[in-house]
């Protein structure tokens, strides 16, 4: 058989059926253009997680009374703790700093007039990143609090805040998950159902070419190769479009998340895959 | 050779074949001959292994219906010539690329196909149509188109169903000489029809068909 | 003509192209479950953007030496600037409980020791909706700084945080409004596609109808009647499986996000419109 | 009453009409013949208006090619009852619903609509067959349903293109009786055909065409 023939086949066709393939590249591309979407969507909720839980940190108020060895210890006692990522150690004298930086030094001379100190010392505890959640801040919180020395009301952390997050946060995975298995499998749906519209409408014909001969790799390769361009086109088409998108919404808002180059690539690959598969599902069901 | 065997057929709705024998040998021009709905299309589509008989069995050079395996069945449609009663063109390709396609499958080489398109298409008489679409055709041309392409691979066995329905008397004369031209070259021809009028002038062998039955 | 024929007509072509049928439902069906996601997430995005930003708000320390007459007129200027929703006033007294309460009374006696209050009353000045921004603080900021006897020192809020939560938010929402005219406008295309294909596929038979004497009405009724019986059952199929979705989702992540039930209503409303709306492009185009 | 004058028609491929004049009065038997390709089948489409002429008219009782509105057409041919040389069956329906539908179209009654389905399959011997599909009928059944449908609503012309090409001569004979019996009750008929000997003898009018002319 020659090869020349079934590659005319195939562009033949996609020539012949224009509107049908411009149809079939379409749904390829707008398939992608969400899968692509939701992977930009996935790659930042992940980012934008992780900068809202950066912020969650416990602080521990420390007795006056601690002296230098036993803080040693109790930071040693910390950093080994299931969950704690590292610790800050904030004296007397940088918490009054801190608090003269809050009111701006208009009050300079309260603590002079005081004639000590009354600021407490305190560690402040930063998470391991899996920790950053509230039942994980909780584990800490716990752990810290049987320490000895150290009690419950010395423990600060924004508690309320962090579950409110959570919801959301959990809300938006889980959305984010489902849309992307619909898109996905809606994008199989779809292109399959194209190539098996198109070996319905050709159905006469492919009866006919069986009747005279012609072998199923004859009558399929074509469709293959139909599905494969189809697919290409609409990966290509798909990076092209959301590149422009994101350069426009780049322009607009300023400091805009970029993406990595490598999901255009990744775009056009799955094209291909999705004109393939499409195109074998349908093949091998109707075919 | 060609030969169907005691051979029982039953279409889903209950109509079908009810004992069928006939031979065809190398070389033969036999006709297929009975009144509207006897069964002569079903023989022929069981003789190029559309459908199977339910009882007897249908040889066809080396294939036999009892044991040909799916994969086969194109390459014993190769040896045949079919011409479609309802002509079955290819709606979406020219003339020209219609009759082609029987050598294409074959992998001929594109001279090859290019010299025996045309010469088939000359000898019914349509070489000027090579570019028109089927659905461009008159109804007699239509069916010159079908028996271009049957005989363009100069097949082992034309199977004919009715060829000449839709053409005048002139050009029917001309398709049956070129059919008979076929023979002498060694093809074997089995032509189903109802023009008993042919058939009664002719010195060839006539196997009547009625309501699924072969007679001698 | 008789109007039982052409629903007969109608509903035979929906039993006679069962398959494609299916996959017309299927379709709006995908079209709606994305739409209604896209419905929840933009919802839920106000929400969450409302609740992140209703975290933003303006302290303005005020000077010992006020008056509460100065505080008074302070107060009524403040409340009238552009961007403010309102403003609680914290005395010295209040400034002083909410100390003690972050560090838990353990240094009760400091401030009677001191003898006298060396924290500053202060403002809490809460924004209007749209002034919740980056720049709508910024102008606020502005405002309360250009007050006679208020320092731009004096006025505090969390800058940084507002600039990046700004860039996601803006990222969010672009994403979310881009994301909602493709499903739309795809949606649309792949129902009206779908009944392209099935007129094509019908296309010889509409040929022959045609040429024994049915007029266009005749031959477009059924379509419709087609499109949006499909429209429909897709309507409701994404509207169960959203439902189902969200309910298992709730029983998963306790205090997930409810959903107003009307959203259901409007799926399958807008099921009808895209079986409608598909069958009338395709039918105006091709028959 | 049915009138071609000077016509001329040309497919965009250049083939096409050349000088038409035809009258078929009404109740009148017409027969139109000439060898393959010579534009009968261009001749009736012009008629029934799927084509339109580039010079001359088209006269279909009131209605008139030069000035008939696209919503008039189905009109028009709910008036004419139509054989086509490719039969055109409705292939999503089986036989019955084919012939029941130029009769649903006008929005008849049921009763009315069974009632004349059945008589007109049961004049072409197909009542046993009223409900298999298009597919699963012979030639010849599948040309007598398209003979059935275009009889059962009794038009004012009946349009024949080649109507017994798929049947036996005895199948034929009865075909051709019931056009007459049909013609006897004043619907007019005109009928194209290459099968010569039928019209040689007949004592019905005949008109010959060749290469898109008509002959006097
Ligand atoms: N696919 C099918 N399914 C069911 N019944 C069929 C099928 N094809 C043919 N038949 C029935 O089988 C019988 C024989 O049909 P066949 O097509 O072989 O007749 P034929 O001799 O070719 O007639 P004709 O001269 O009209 O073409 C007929 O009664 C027909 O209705
Ligand atoms: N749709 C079309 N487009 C272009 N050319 C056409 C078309 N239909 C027919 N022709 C050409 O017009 C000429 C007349 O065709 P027509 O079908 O009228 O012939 P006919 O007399 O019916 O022949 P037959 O007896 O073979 O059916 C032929 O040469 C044919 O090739
Ligand atoms: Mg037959
Ligand atoms: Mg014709």
């Amino acid at each position: 058989m020659s090869l020349f023939f079934v590659l005319r086949e195939g562009f033949g066709g996609l020539r012949h059926s224009r509107f049908s393939g411009f149809v079939a590249t379409a749904t390829v591309a707008i398939s992608l253009i969400l899968i692509g979407i939701f992977l930009i969507i996935t790659v930042n909720l992940g980012k934008f997680v992780q900068f809202l839980r950066s912020r969650v940190e416990l602080e521990v108020f420390l007795d006056d009374s601690f002296d230098e060895i036993k803080i040693q210890d109790l930071t040693d006692e910390i950093k080994r703790m299931e969950g704690v990522a590292n610790l800050t150690f904030i004296s007397k004298e940088m918490a009054i700093r801190e608090f003269q930086n809050l009111f701006k030094d208009k009050q300079e001379d309260y603590f002079e007039t005081l004639g000590y100190n009354p600021l407490p010392a305190s560690f402040r505890v930063k998470l391991q990143d899996n920790y950053r959640t509230a039942s994980g801040a909780e584990v800490v919180f716990k752990s810290l609090s049987s320490l000895e020395d150290i009690r419950e009301e010395d423990i600060v952390y924004t508690r309320e805040y962090l579950v409110i997050l959570e919801k959301y946060i959990k809300f938006a995975i889980a959305i984010d998950f489902i849309v992307g298995i619909i898109v996905c499998l809606s994008a199989l749906l779809l292109v399959s159902n194209n190539i098996r519209l198109i070996i319905l409408s050709k159905n006469k014909i492919i009866e006919t070419m069986k009747l005279v001969g012609a072998t199923n790799f004859f009558i399929r390769t074509p469709l293959f190769i139909q599905g494969i361009v189809q697919g290409f086109l609409g990966g290509i088409i798909s990076a092209l479009f959301l590149y422009t998108l994101l350069k426009l919404a780049a322009i607009e808002i300023p400091g805009f998340i970029s993406v990595d180059w490598r999901i255009y690539l990744l775009l056009a690959n799955l094209g291909i895959l999705l004109g393939f598969a499409g195109s074998f599902a349908a093949v091998r069901r109707y075919l | 050779m060609l030969k169907l065997h005691n051979l029982k057929m039953r279409y889903p709705n209950g109509d079908g074949l009810d004992g069928v024998n006939l031979e065809v040998r190398n070389g033969e021009f036999v006709y297929l001959v009975g009144p509207t709905g006897a069964g002569k299309t079903s023989v022929l589509k069981l003789i190029y292994m559309e459908e199977f008989p339910d009882e007897g069995y249908v040889l066809v050079d080396e294939y036999s219906s009892q044991d040909i395996r799916d994969k086969e069945i194109p390459y014993l449609r190769r040896k045949l010539g079919i011409i479609f009663q309802d002509f079955k063109l290819l709606e979406d390709r020219d003339v020209f690329e219609n009759v082609a396609f029987v050598l294409r499958v074959t992998g001929a080489r594109s001279r090859d196909i290019k010299k025996k398109t045309l010469r088939a298409l000359g000898e019914v008489g349509l070489s000027h149509k090579s570019r028109k679409m089927p659905e461009e055709l008159s109804g007699g041309e239509q069916q010159r188109v079908a028996i271009a392409r049957a005989i363009v691979n100069e097949p082992f066995i034309l199977l004919a169903d009715e060829p000449t329905g839709n053409l005048d008397p002139k050009t029917a004369v001309e398709i049956l000489s070129l059919l008979d031209k076929l023979n002498a070259r060694g093809t074997a021809v089995l032509m189903a029809t109802h023009n008993y009028e042919l058939v009664n002038n002719t010195s060839k062998r006539i196997v009547s068909i009625k309501n699924g039955r072969t007679l001698n």
